[in-house]
């Protein structure tokens, strides 16, 4: 380049009327452009711009829509998926969805949940053998559907095949386990069940009733092929130390407003059918004695007295009775008990 | 640190072809020999890197009413210094590149970087994202570009690379073949993805 | 000549003759009875009596619970033995009243009316809804909700379904046979009440004693025509066959009295003429029990709700290994999980079939064949509505005729993909009443 | 309105900066270019009629093409001119040079953009220098009664190459055999 | 051949023979991007039909009356650009605030259209193009003309595509085939039927 | 997991026609025995040879890909043996053996298994198996080709009718009637400074004319009915296809309206348009039309392929003219002798389109 500038000479007129040419049809498309966008001006919704702004306008089309404006109009009024911005990258779907509030705090994540511990594998009761379309929706539809629990998992995989991030597979025995860490709770598989067995659940709720059987107790063990079906016997809702659960149409079902995770229900189910996924994981009471000033009052709250002490005295827990259910902590006026 | 992150991220993970899939047009069309295919690359790297320092530079300047013709007006003068340079220089290559070089004005990838990088990022990030993404974009072209002219013509670079007895599939440089081999390609890197 | 038909159907091979030469015979009283509380179209009766009550033959023990319901009556005499849930011939489980027997047989007094046809619309039509009369071809629309047309809509036509295209079935054929005279006093009774001038009896062609012995006692009456059918499935569907009959066209989503035609079963005709002469209220009816795993098959006239396993016992039980029972015929019955189901009034057939026969093969992906769309007797496209549903696409596949299918299970019988089209369908509707309901 | 001229003078500022470097950057290389072209013209001709020098001779209908003769005797030693038709894909371009009876004494391919690894083979020397000897009347391909033996598979192209030298050829040879051209 | 065989001949060329998608890969970007709904590929087609049109127009104006008589043809990309971007924005704009239902259906497209590479291509391209006779340049009319057919060519392979798309949506396609993989390979199948009208002699 | 000994239970319908996939696919190979055997008596062992080998090659490419893709094998259903018999008809028998192996290899992987296999595929895989042919290596697809034993290819077979003495008169022309397909000649003719050579070389006398009548004469049409013509292996005779195509349509395995849209289409067309510019028309000319070339293979055989073209009624009219009008196009003045393939590839694209705009009204929806 710099040998060239010396080998060449520059004409002015060679340089300057080009510059008046383009120079002029900026100003002349720059002063349409301003003055059109007064003109024409159409108000849209404070959002949509907020989006346009964020977007990369580079108009590429690989959203699949038309153009950027496109897009923010789609992501605010046409419910359109914020991470379709190829060019973008990952920061504009952040500064999106923070537009559209769409951030969820990690604390309120809830994830799906399948009541129902049968899943149509081989153990299950059949009334029949079922020929047709292999999805839950349609057969359900055939003779009440083939499994003889008319409430249970009929296990053709309506749900597998409506969840996207692959969070639903299926155990050695045949039941239908999900993914915790996979679902995102978008509650496709809630919509695609056509019993109705799964739920969405606080994350942090680890005890679930494995049954949806409205059937009296004895109908219900005839016709479960798990064998783990809830009998309505209410002795779960008798155990929980804090009232999560009631009983309706032989059914418990629990509170997770009111339930703490303590496990008792499930260790106290006679049919098995409650899950409980801390049991063995859980942390038990230990009470410091430098602090105890044996006011009972542990043990009193104890729903599997685990606790002994005499009143003034320092208190104890046996480990071997202790379920870690964590009611004692919170009860106790001083502060000593803690969870090892 | 994050410089040679910026530099890196085009080749693999925000490739622009086959993760991003932007820029098609020339990517399809100059991709007959990996010559083309690096030329073509060359050319757009350059166009980023420079249009990248200049948008990064004016950012603070520029209205927003009028930002997007003044970033094309930007890219328009560097795609025609790289037209006339390439003219003059290498007059083989600009031919075969032929209509496609102009067009780099409108390729995504360039005014998508200026748009959704440059203006938000110092010159010298943005120097190093317009130089990874554009040699993540001529790595891309050069590897379709070899599939292609060792199936097509039977050569790499030019050089023979088939025993003789190997009847070129001229197919894989005409327009099908271009199609149906980033198809295959894009459906590999899929498939490698799934596995991972 | 060319006999009538309409356009589109199939040609099963009609396999009537394991029954078609059996006249009915009466199936003594058994032992117990299930009478479902739904056994037609519109909202369950609601039962009048209690557990451990004695009921009459004939006496009313469920009675309408809405103008688009029927009343229920006792087919036998005995005690009600449980008010629970029972399997429905549809294979479902459903509400239903349990009589058990007590062999005493008797029945409530009927009373003979041979003036019936000069008495006034408005007593016609209260027998025939007290009689708790519904379609006896097997939907089971209350019947006197169909002869009451709203006044803008004149009847002109009434046509009698004597088709009976659906294979093996041949109550409707032995009922002609049997009680053509009384049928043809039905469609008298129906004409009078409806004020339409023209009655017609279409009759497929592969029953041609039916057709003769309905002509010659046609003969005199000038406004009574019969009506020769091609044998194509399915003929005996209500638009296909007022189309064919006619050559008129029940418009989409519309009932025929749209176009001035009531269409109604033989058997109904049959069931009609006894409640309005008798006042005997709907308590038996003809079924035929066929099929190759029955011993002897045979049509039976058999009180509602007789199980369709003392049936089968009748008939001298099955050979060999059962397969699959179908409630109705088998292009649009509903197989069962058990014989363990009591009859209703729209069970028209009970075909068992073996295992070979009910096996079906595994769906492939629809080829396009386009057979489908080719047979389809309502001009659809029912491989893409099938594939729509399959997809999730639930515009596309009511675009295609998701909801103008009667689901004659043509499409299904000649797809080669063995592609499950009605279910599809089916699921499709229940999809998209569920989308409706959101919106 | 103020801050519409703003924006207006904002957007010229950018064009004028852009055309003025650009026109400078035009003003180096467009001599370069113009150069190169002249030469490879000059140079495809002489490789053409070899050891002849070049007249521009501007034909009636406003065409050029060129007269060679020798430097020394100033004796015709033949015609240089380009002919161009439409192939398979594009215009395709020869340069021709014939000898004063017209016999082609050799072709040389310009500009194609033809199908590549079929029409594209139009410029191997083995399809070119079949032309060389050939007199008017043998300018056709074999299919259509000449001697020229297509490209296999690109019988459109190398059919286009002959018909437009062969037409090209002969108005050339009218205009001189008028006497036209000066 | 008069000039309706010669406008018979450019729209052929345009549209089947030398198609901007599947021969010249102009456009593909949009042909990709919005050929997954029938409907809006439709909106599309018409959208850049007329943005070609619109702008072969004026790009003609602006380079025979600007850049051939001043001798500036090296700033030929950026005055073409230039204006392309403003007349669609402007266009744009107007469709948007005058003819609402306009705008729904065919103006939201037009932004999308200012960075597809086939508007800017049928400008460049219609500076340097010949009749049949391979002699005349395109005259102002011919370069509105071939910016139509060019746009109805993009047109009708953009609306088979999203047909054929539409189709893909409901196979049974391997999983690591969909989405791109699949449109890319359907396009090239495409471009193998446009092959039949290779080489016309019209 | 259903237990053996419960009835069974399944939707209505409960009985089903006994035509099964296996059962259409096997019938087409069948129908399409008769052109094979045909083949292989003109040509011999070798016709033979080359569609085994294609079909062989389509069996063995779809049961690797299935493997690969964990997806049950289906060979035995017929659709990948019929497919590469189609790719292997749609070749000539001079061509080397490994053009069917390539192009089966394609037309069942790119073609038919990326889409999810029988069922998906947008277009005819034989087809596009042959285009990829055709666009790969042109040169072995249109040259070598064999003429059957003691015919000429174009099968005009009587030269003393043209001229007495063509060889000397014209060798060109001669040995455009020798070495060209009936279409190859058709073709040629039509381009004008052919036809002015060869007629000065003939002294003035209409050779081109004279040329092209002799293929619409009965001889020659009798020749292309038998199949004493020179093409590819499954174009041989319009007897042998027009066997199989009337089993075909007895077995109502194929419709009736593609086939007859599609071959009403070219009759008109070439009657109207098919005779040399400037000379008039004949009877005998669609008839040419309509034996020559692969047009009579196409319109039964792969214009009917279920996957590939609309499923309404009205759309497989729309489909069957739309093939006859490009394949006319395309052999008046196309690029190509022969537009069959191409416009049955252009047509199976467009083929959701047609679906869309031609979907039947409801039996009792009024129109809007």
């Amino acid at each position: 380049m710099f040998i060239l500038l010396q080998t060449t000479t520059i004409s002015l007129s060679a340089i300057g009327l080009p510059v008046l040419i383009i120079g002029a049809l900026g100003l002349i498309f720059g002063l349409i452009l301003a003055v059109a966008s007064k003109v024409f001006a159409v108000e849209i919704d404070p959002r949509v711009e907020e989006i346009i702004e964020v977007l990369p306008g580079a108009n590429c089309g690989a959203c699949g829509q038309a153009g950027c404006a496109g897009y923010a109009e789609q992501i605010v009024n046409g419910g359109e998926a914020i991470d379709k911005c190829a060019p973008g990258g990952s920061d504009v779907v952040a500064q999106i969805a923070q537009i559209m509030g769409m951030e969820a705090s990690s604390s309120d994540r809830k994830v799906a949940v399948i009541h129902c511990s049968s899943g149509g594998h081989e153990n299950t009761n059949w009334k029949y053998q079922y020929e047709g379309v292999e999805t839950c929706k349609a057969a359900a539809n055939v003779a009440g559907g083939p499994n003889s629990c008319s409430w249970g998992c009929m296990g053709l995989n309506d749900c597998m095949r409506a969840c996207i991030f692959d969070a639903i597979s299926i155990d050695s025995n045949g039941m239908r386990l999900i993914d915790l860490e996979k679902c995102t709770g978008c509650g496709a598989c809630v919509k695609a069940c056509p019993r109705a067995l799964i739920d969405l659940v606080p994350i942090n709720r680890n005890v679930y009733i494995k049954c949806s059987s409205k059937d009296k107790g004895v109908e219900a063990r005839q016709v479960c092929g798990s064998l783990h079906p809830c009998i309505g016997c209410g002795i779960c809702a008798k155990k929980c130390p804090v009232d999560a659960i009631s009983i309706q149409n032989n059914l418990a079902s629990i509170d997770y407003e009111k339930c703490i995770n303590c496990g008792l229900c499930a260790s106290a189910c006679p049919t098995k059918s409650i899950l409980d996924l801390l049991v063995g994981t859980r942390k038990q009471a230990e009470i410091n004695p430098e602090g105890c000033i044996g006011c009972t009052i542990c043990a009193k709250v104890c729903p599997v007295q685990a606790i002994s002490g005499e009143l003034k005295k320092i208190h104890e827990v046996d480990k071997a009775k202790c379920i870690g259910c964590e009611l004692c902590v919170p009860k106790c006026p001083k502060k000593v008990i803690e969870m090892v | 640190m994050k410089f040679t992150k910026e530099l890196t991220k085009g080749f693999v993970k925000d490739n622009p072809i086959f993760v991003l899939v932007l820029g098609l047009c020339p990517t399809l069309a100059v991709t007959t020999s990996v010559i083309n295919g690096l030329g073509m690359g060359l050319a757009a790297t350059f166009v980023l890197m420079c249009s990248n320092t200049i948008v990064s530079m004016i950012k603070n300047i520029t209205p927003p009413k009028i930002r997007i013709p003044i970033y094309i007006v930007v890219i328009a003068s560097f795609v025609t210094i790289v037209d006339m340079v390439m003219a003059a220089y290498l007059p083989a290559l600009h031919k075969s590149l032929g209509l496609f070089i102009p067009l780099i004005v409108v390729n995504c990838i360039i005014l998508g970087r200026a748009e959704a990088f440059a203006s938000k990022n110092n010159v010298l990030m943005s120097i190093a994202d317009g130089i990874g993404m554009g040699l993540g974009f001529t790595l891309s072209l050069v590897v379709i570009a070899t599939v292609r002219e060792i199936l097509g013509a039977g050569t790499w670079l030019g050089m023979r690379v088939t025993p003789l007895s190997y009847d070129p599939m001229l197919i894989a440089i005409l327009a099908p073949g271009a199609f149906i081999t980033l198809g295959f390609l894009m459906a590999l890197i899929n498939m490698i993805k799934e596995k991972k | 000549m060319r006999l009538k038909t309409f356009p589109g159907g199939i040609h099963p091979p009609d396999e009537k003759h394991y029954s078609a030469s059996a006249p009915i015979s009466n199936f003594p009283t058994p032992k117990r009875v299930i009478i479902h509380l739904s056994q037609h179209i519109g909202a369950p009766s609601t039962p009048v009596v209690e557990k451990g009550e004695r009921v009459q033959k004939g006496q009313l023990i469920a009675k309408a619970s809405g103008f688009v319901s029927l009343n229920q009556h006792a087919s036998i005499s005995g005690m009600v033995n449980k008010i629970g849930n029972f399997l429905h011939p549809t294979g479902a489980m459903s509400t239903a009243i349990e009589i058990i027997s007590d062999d005493q047989n008797d029945m409530i007094a009927l009373d003979d009316d041979p003036k019936y046809l000069d008495l006034p619309v408005d007593v016609l039509k209260e027998r025939i809804e007290n009689a708790g009369i519904c379609g006896m071809g097997g939907a089971g629309f209350p019947t006197h909700v169909k002869l009451s047309p709203p006044e803008d809509k004149p009847i002109d036509t009434v046509i009698l379904n004597g088709v009976e295209c659906e294979p093996y079935l041949t109550s409707d054929y032995r009922l002609m046979l049997r009680n053509s005279d009384e049928i043809l006093s039905g469609l008298k009774i129906i004409m009078k009440v409806v004020g339409a001038k023209k009655g017609m009896i279409g009759i497929e062609e592969n029953k041609p004693d039916a057709i003769a012995l309905m002509q010659k006692r046609c003969a005199k009456e000038k406004d009574i025509e019969v009506v020769a059918l091609k044998m194509q499935y399915p003929q005996g569907a209500e638009k296909q066959l007022i189309y064919a009959a006619t050559n008129r066209k029940v418009p989409a989503g519309g009932l025929p009295m749209a176009i001035g035609v009531v269409v109604q079963n033989v058997g109904t005709a049959f069931a009609i003429y006894e409640a309005v002469r008798y006042q005997k209220p709907l308590i038996d009816r003809v079924i035929s029990i066929t099929g190759p795993m029955v011993k002897t098959p045979m049509n039976l006239l058999a009180p509602i709700g007789s199980l369709y396993s003392d049936l089968v016992e009748h008939c001298g039980g099955i050979t060999g290994t059962l397969g699959k029972a179908i409630s109705g015929g088998p292009m649009m019955g509903f197989a069962l999980p058990s014989l363990e189901a009591g009859m209703t009034k729209g069970s028209s057939g009970l075909v068992l079939l073996g295992e070979e026969a009910a096996r079906s093969m595994a769906e492939h992906t629809c080829l396009r064949c386009a057979r489908c769309v080719d047979i389809c007797p309502m001009n659809l496209m029912p491989s893409m509505i099938a594939n729509s549903v399959k997809y999730d696409d639930l515009d596309m596949a009511v675009q295609a005729g998701l909801n103008d299918c009667i689901k004659c299970g043509s499409c299904a019988y000649v797809c080669p993909a063995q592609i499950r089209i009605v279910q599809w369908i089916d699921t499709g509707k229940i999809r998209y009443a569920e989308a409706q309901r959101k919106k | 309105m103020k801050y519409y001229l703003k924006l207006g003078f904002i957007l010229l500022i950018f064009c004028a900066i852009a055309s003025g470097v650009l026109a400078y950057i035009n003003t180096l290389t467009a001599p370069i270019i113009a150069e190169r072209k002249a030469r490879e013209a000059i140079e495809t001709r002489s490789a053409l009629i070899p050891g002849a020098e070049f007249h521009e001779v501007q034909a009636s209908d406003g065409s050029i093409f060129y007269e060679a003769r020798d430097p020394e005797t100033q004796e015709i030693m033949g015609y240089t001119f380009n002919a161009s038709d439409l192939g398979y894909s594009s215009t395709v371009q020869t340069m021709v040079g014939v000898d004063p009876d017209f016999k082609v004494i050799a072709i040389r391919i310009v500009d194609q953009a033809e199908t590549p690894g079929l029409g594209a083979n139009c410029t191997s020397p083995s399809f070119t220098d079949q032309y060389k000897g050939l007199a008017i009347e043998d300018l056709y391909v074999n299919k259509d009664g000449g001697v020229i033996v297509p490209i296999a598979g690109a019988t459109i192209t190398s059919r286009c190459i002959a018909n437009s030298i062969r037409k090209k050829a002969i108005e050339v040879r009218d205009e001189i055999n008028q006497g036209g051209g000066e | 051949m008069g000039y309706l065989g010669e406008i018979f001949v450019m729209a052929m060329t345009a549209i089947f023979i030398q198609n901007f998608v599947l021969a010249r890969f102009l456009g593909l970007c949009p042909y990709l991007g919005v050929s997954k709904k029938l409907d809006s590929a439709i909106g599309m087609g018409m959208a850049v039909i007329f943005v070609m049109t619109l702008a072969s127009a004026i790009t003609f104006l602006i380079n025979k009356y600007l850049l051939i008589p001043y001798n500036i043809m090296y700033l030929q990309t950026i005055a073409f650009i230039l204006t392309i971007a403003s007349l669609v924005q402007f266009v744009e704009m107007v469709i948007q605030k005058n003819a609402p239902a306009l705008y729904k259906s065919l103006g939201v497209f037009l932004p999308l259209i200012t960075t597809n590479c086939a508007v800017l291509g049928v400008a460049i391209l219609n500076t340097t193009a010949f009749r049949s006779d391979s002699v005349t340049p395109y005259n102002f009319l011919d370069s509105i003309l071939n910016g139509f057919f060019s746009g109805v060519g993009f047109t009708v392979v953009l609306v088979a595509m999203a047909g054929l798309r539409m189709r893909m949506d409901k196979a049974d396609l391997p999983k690591s085939m969909k989405g791109m993989p699949i449109a890319l390979i359907i396009a090239g199948i495409m471009a193998l039927a446009f092959y039949g009208f290779m080489g016309f002699q019209i | 997991m259903n237990s053996k000994d419960k009835l069974i239970v399944s939707p209505a319908p409960h009985m089903h026609d006994k035509t099964t996939i296996p059962n259409i696919m096997w019938h087409v190979v069948l129908a399409l025995v008769p052109a094979l055997l045909f083949a292989t008596y003109y040509w011999g062992f070798r016709a033979l040879l080359l569609t085994l080998t294609g079909a062989v090659t389509a069996v063995v490419c779809e049961a690797i890909i299935q493997k690969l893709r964990k997806v049950p094998i289906t060979v035995h259903d017929g659709s990948a043996f019929l497919t590469g018999l189609l790719l292997a008809f749609n070749i000539h028998v001079g061509a080397p053996i490994w053009l069917p192996i390539v192009g089966a290899a394609f037309a069942i992987i790119v073609g038919k298994q990326v889409f999810g296999g029988l069922g998906n595929n947008p277009v005819n895989p034989a087809l596009l198996g042959r285009a990829f042919l055709m666009a790969s290596w042109p040169t072995r697809m249109t040259s070598g080709w064999v003429a059957v034993k003691g015919f000429a290819m174009s099968g005009i077979n009587n030269l003393p009718r043209i001229a007495n003495n063509l060889q000397e008169l014209s060798p060109k022309a001669y040995d455009l009637v020798t070495s060209a397909t009936p279409l190859g000649v058709a073709k040629t003719l039509r381009d004008s400074s052919f036809v002015a050579d060869i007629n000065a070389q003939a002294g003035g006398i209409d050779l081109s004319g004279r040329i092209f009548n002799s293929l619409t004469e009965m001889e020659t049409l009798k020749n292309l009915f038998w199949g004493n013509i020179g093409g590819c292996i499954g174009e041989v005779s319009a007897f042998a296809l027009l066997l199989g195509a009337a089993y075909l349509l007895y077995k109502n395995i194929i419709g009736w309206r593609i086939p007859l849209f599609y071959i009403g289409t070219v009759f008109v067309l070439s009657f109207l348009f098919g005779g040399l510019p400037g000379s008039g028309s004949s009877i005998l000319l669609p008839f040419f039309h309509i034996f020559s070339g692969g047009l009579l293979l196409g319109a039964f055989f792969m214009a009917t392929d279920y996957t590939t073209t609309p499923l309404t009624k009205k759309g497989r009219i729309v489909f069957g003219i739309g093939c006859g009008l490009l394949t006319i196009v395309i052999r008046l003045v196309g690029g190509y002798p022969e537009g069959v393939s191409y416009s049955i590839l252009f047509m199976n694209v467009m083929t959701p389109l047609i679906d869309r705009l031609t979907m039947p009204k409801a039996f009792g929806r009024v129109k809007k």
